[in-house]
């Protein structure tokens, strides 16, 4: 691997096998939806197969070779994963994604601690992952749900978080908006809610991959991301919980693995991290996983948050020559206020049709509520095309989505 | 797909036929697009013979979903409700021409889905039959 | 693909890359040790590489190229997943593993449909996975666990089952046991249960990837199998359930995908099968699952039963050549009444020391109390060796393991 | 690992020393293997100035954690319980030579686990420690 200072997007590339063909339709891959899921590299890709033409074998109990070797590394990856957000290895429960993640919490904190009339705070920038699993908690412990306001801009309003934070135990709240980038003041947050009796969960799906996180400074109780959206492959995510606190918790899913000695009529749970691990782990993706986590950290979070930054703020000018055309771009447009999430529309184009004709261009983008119904409801909008970045996306991409835009306007005579 | 936004298609999406809503209607439908949230709302005026009379449709939402049920509205105009009830993607297809990939397909059939709703919903409600 | 009669198990061998280098001791490699989880075809391999190189997309909601093609695939391979047990698409839930197929309805239907007194029927031969989910079930409910008799040779005693079945809601049984071996007679215990008005769920672990499963025919209301096991990849599995049953049960999980139309107070859910699967899916896994039912339904279950039954045959023989010296076979020792898993100890050699020595002659077998340890408790068995077989062992495995225990007799001095 | 199976491990696994109960133990512990459930008790008779005057473990278990076992009870003896609470993985690695894989280990290092925790909690407990 090289080094950073040696390092552009566009060697960046080079490591992601997907960008080495052009698309169905011969253009070059403008792939900008990193916010749904990012592309892998080729490390990533060979750890999986490695693990399956190698040492595939189940983990823990096997004392032959091979299975000695995939729990090496499988616990071994849990170890950088942990790392990469500086916290023990005992702290980061695999899950399927950062929305098992929060469920895991909505379940097995939240149906331990709440009860009626209760506050759970969040924000009205919430994607459904971390939205419908409050309310259905919600709705099991009569607890109440209050929400944090969005201005039009996009910005969290916390002028009266204090009287939000009357009664509540428990605020969780985004990283980072997928809708419009913002950055969520955490460190605003989460020492008053800490003085009101409150425990906080990150939900980090849109933080991780982008941002530089510790989880100690941070001081959230839970945070939770997903690989998919970090270079690591689906089907695996992670859950930092605070030690104290995942020991106090009853377990959530049950079975193999997160037993330390069972009787027909009652069993006792293994150590964390495992007691929230039930049945046959997803040895393979987080041991890509690990190799994912190594990528960025090699990088460097602080790089690519610069890679981004630079990138937004020449996103976001070409996009301003775009207004007169009646191009709407939405949230913060500070660069330093959003990560690398950008919505917008095309005068009244609806974002589907824009996203189409991207499409013939190579121009992958994602259009709809993207899972933040209430969102786009209170802002009131239909629907948006929304741009992502990733560390393989440079001003290139920018211009091709500029230049796609630009026929898409063509095509609709706007 | 930009084969699909020809002229005709754009013309159908700004200036959408029987657009709007019916002071009594005899029968109404609404539905959503579930990838995107769009909704579409049809209202039908229907004759004692079982006859479609009138049709008006509202909602909002892409050029693929709002080309198409403006298109349908005009196709089904003095169509027997339960001809209606039977209409296949085809007749949306056959309107829009090709060129629609599959997700898309669910706003292309979204109008479809509603006024097949509205039709069937109808005719199950009425005594007569069977 | 070659066809089945031309078919034999060393073909099959040069399908699955792990078999074509020795082990780092350079012996080469008998895996006895499918029980725990299978190796995996190259088809299946390459299905995981071709997804991550070729079309890397986020499902369902992307509208350009990679995504269409990626959502085509995952939900092309969930119908051939439900057409490999006879179900319909939408009667087939992706979970993580057959564990998580147990929670879901252990937590959706169970809590939505027990009361304080309520039976739930077990049985005593149960893996942890298909048990502590209930213990827990029970606890939160106050409902009532019993358990269906196993008799000192491993077969389920039916004799007392409608007066167990009285008072019941659900019976929860395994297809095949992974440590007996033993084949549960379905057929005797559904129609029963049926009678009694209760659901059954079968944890088909140890099933679907060895026995032809037909859901309708079996007429289960819940049938949960696991990936990894029959040659796909880990971190998916399936839980196929009847459709009234899944549309009338609240959602389990909650976030992104799995609903219709969301509002800050409250949410509507989307249809079936996705009312189930909660953020982002495990796209590659779930590609690739559709690639290893492919080629088990090449074989062919039946080939398949007809297969692993000959060399359960044949090892059952062999082993009973080591009885004079002290070799104890567990379970039914009829090759019609047992899978594939073969549980013995060799004199008073623990099973760990007799799979360490395995392992030094590349015989890779489990130890231990295959996550069933009230089983081993209740027939007092401190601990088993267990060697399971599929599609790609042969005879020649069975002389190793045979060859290897004669080295660890000769260690052991026995 | 078929090297760590040398006779004098069979041994100690066929004829475990300090093998059973003591009548009124000192200390006592008991834990169990994660890994298989194997479980080991581990019983010490303590003089008034912290030395093991007597030990004698039980259970049942694998070659590699009986034998670990019963070397380790043997190299205590005499010791005083503060350099019990001590002893690192080595005072086991060191009776027991190399060639444990590291799941194994578990087994190798169940007998040490017991014993320190019974040292540390003895220690613990004592109202004249800090
Ligand atoms: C009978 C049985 N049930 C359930 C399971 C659990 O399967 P998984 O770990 O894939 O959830 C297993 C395998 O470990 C099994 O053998
Ligand atoms: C802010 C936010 N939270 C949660 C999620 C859910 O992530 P996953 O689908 O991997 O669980 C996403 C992505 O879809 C997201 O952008």
């Amino acid at each position: 691997m090289l080094h950073l200072t040696e390092r552009s997007a566009l060697g960046i590339r080079n490591d992601f096998p997907i960008f080495s063909k052009p698309t169905a339709r011969g253009k070059r891959l403008a792939y900008l939806d990193s916010a749904a899921t990012s592309q892998k590299p080729l490390c990533v890709i060979e750890a999986l197969d490695a693990y399956y033409r190698e040492y595939n074998a189940n983990i823990h109990r096997g004392v032959y070779g091979i299975a000695e070797r995939a729990t090496e590394a499988f616990e071994s990856a849990r170890a950088r994963v942990a790392r990469f957000i500086n916290a023990e290895p005992a702290e980061l429960i695999w899950t399927r994604n950062a929305t098992e993640g929060i469920n895991l919490v909505a379940y097995a904190w939240g149906n331990a601690n709440l009860r009626r009339g209760d506050v759970i705070l969040l924000t009205e920038l919430e994607h459904h992952s971390n939205l419908v699993p409050w309310q259905l908690l919600a709705q099991r412990t009569q607890a109440e749900l209050r929400f944090i306001p969005v201005d039009e801009r996009g910005f969290l309003v916390l002028d009266a978080l204090d009287r939000l934070l009357d009664g509540c135990k428990i605020v969780a709240l985004a990283h980072v908006s997928n809708v419009l980038g913002t950055i969520v003041p955490l460190d605003a947050v989460i020492p008053r809610a800490h003085a009101a009796g409150a425990i906080v969960l990150i939900d980090g799906a849109q933080g991780a991959p982008h941002f530089p996180v510790d989880v100690k400074s941070l001081d959230a109780e839970f945070y939770a991301f997903t690989a998919h959206k970090m270079l690591g492959p689906t089907g695996v995510g992670a859950l930092y919980g605070k030690r104290e606190l995942l020991e106090s918790m009853p377990p959530f899913l049950s079975g193999g693995d997160m037993i330390r000695s069972v009787e027909y009529s009652h069993t006792t749970f293994n150590e964390l991290p495992w007691k929230f691990e039930a049945g046959t782990s997803n040895i393979a993706d987080a041991i890509a996983f690990g190799v994912a986590v190594d990528y960025l950290a090699d990088l460097g979070p602080g790089w690519i948050r610069q890679h981004e930054r630079r990138i937004m703020g020449y996103a976001l000018a070409r996009l301003g020559e775009l207004e007169a055309r009646g191009l709407h771009v939405y949230g913060p447009k500070d660069p330093d206020a959003t990560g690398s999430v950008l919505s917008f529309n095309l005068a009244d184009v609806h974002a589907h049709d824009v996203a189409s004709i991207l499409d013939t261009e190579g121009v992958c983008i994602r259009a709809g509520h993207h899972c933040a119904m209430p969102l786009m409801h209170k802002m009131g909008w239909q629907a948006t095309a929304r741009a992502s970045f990733y560390v393989y996306n440079s001003e290139d991409d920018v211009d091709a989505l500029i230049g796609a835009i630009e026929k898409a306007a063509r095509i609709f005579k706007v | 797909m930009d084969d699909f936004y020809r002229d005709y298609i754009l013309d159908h999406y700004r200036n959408p036929r029987n657009f709007g809503h019916l002071e009594a209607p005899t029968v109404s439908a609404e539905d959503l697009n579930p990838l995107c949230g769009d909704r579409i709302r049809v209202e039908l005026n229907v004759d004692d013979r079982g006859i479609v009379r009138d049709i008006r449709f509202s909602g909002k939402g892409c050029a693929i979903s709002q080309a198409s049920a403006s298109m349908l509205t005009e196709s089904v105009l003095g169509m027997p409700l339960e001809e209606v009830a039977k209409l296949s993607k085809d007749a949306v297809l056959d309107n829009v021409g090709i060129g629609i990939s599959p997700t898309r397909m669910k706003c292309a059939m979204l109008g479809l889905r509603v006024l097949k709703s509205a039709a069937i919903g109808t005719l199950a409600g009425w005594p007569d039959e069977e």
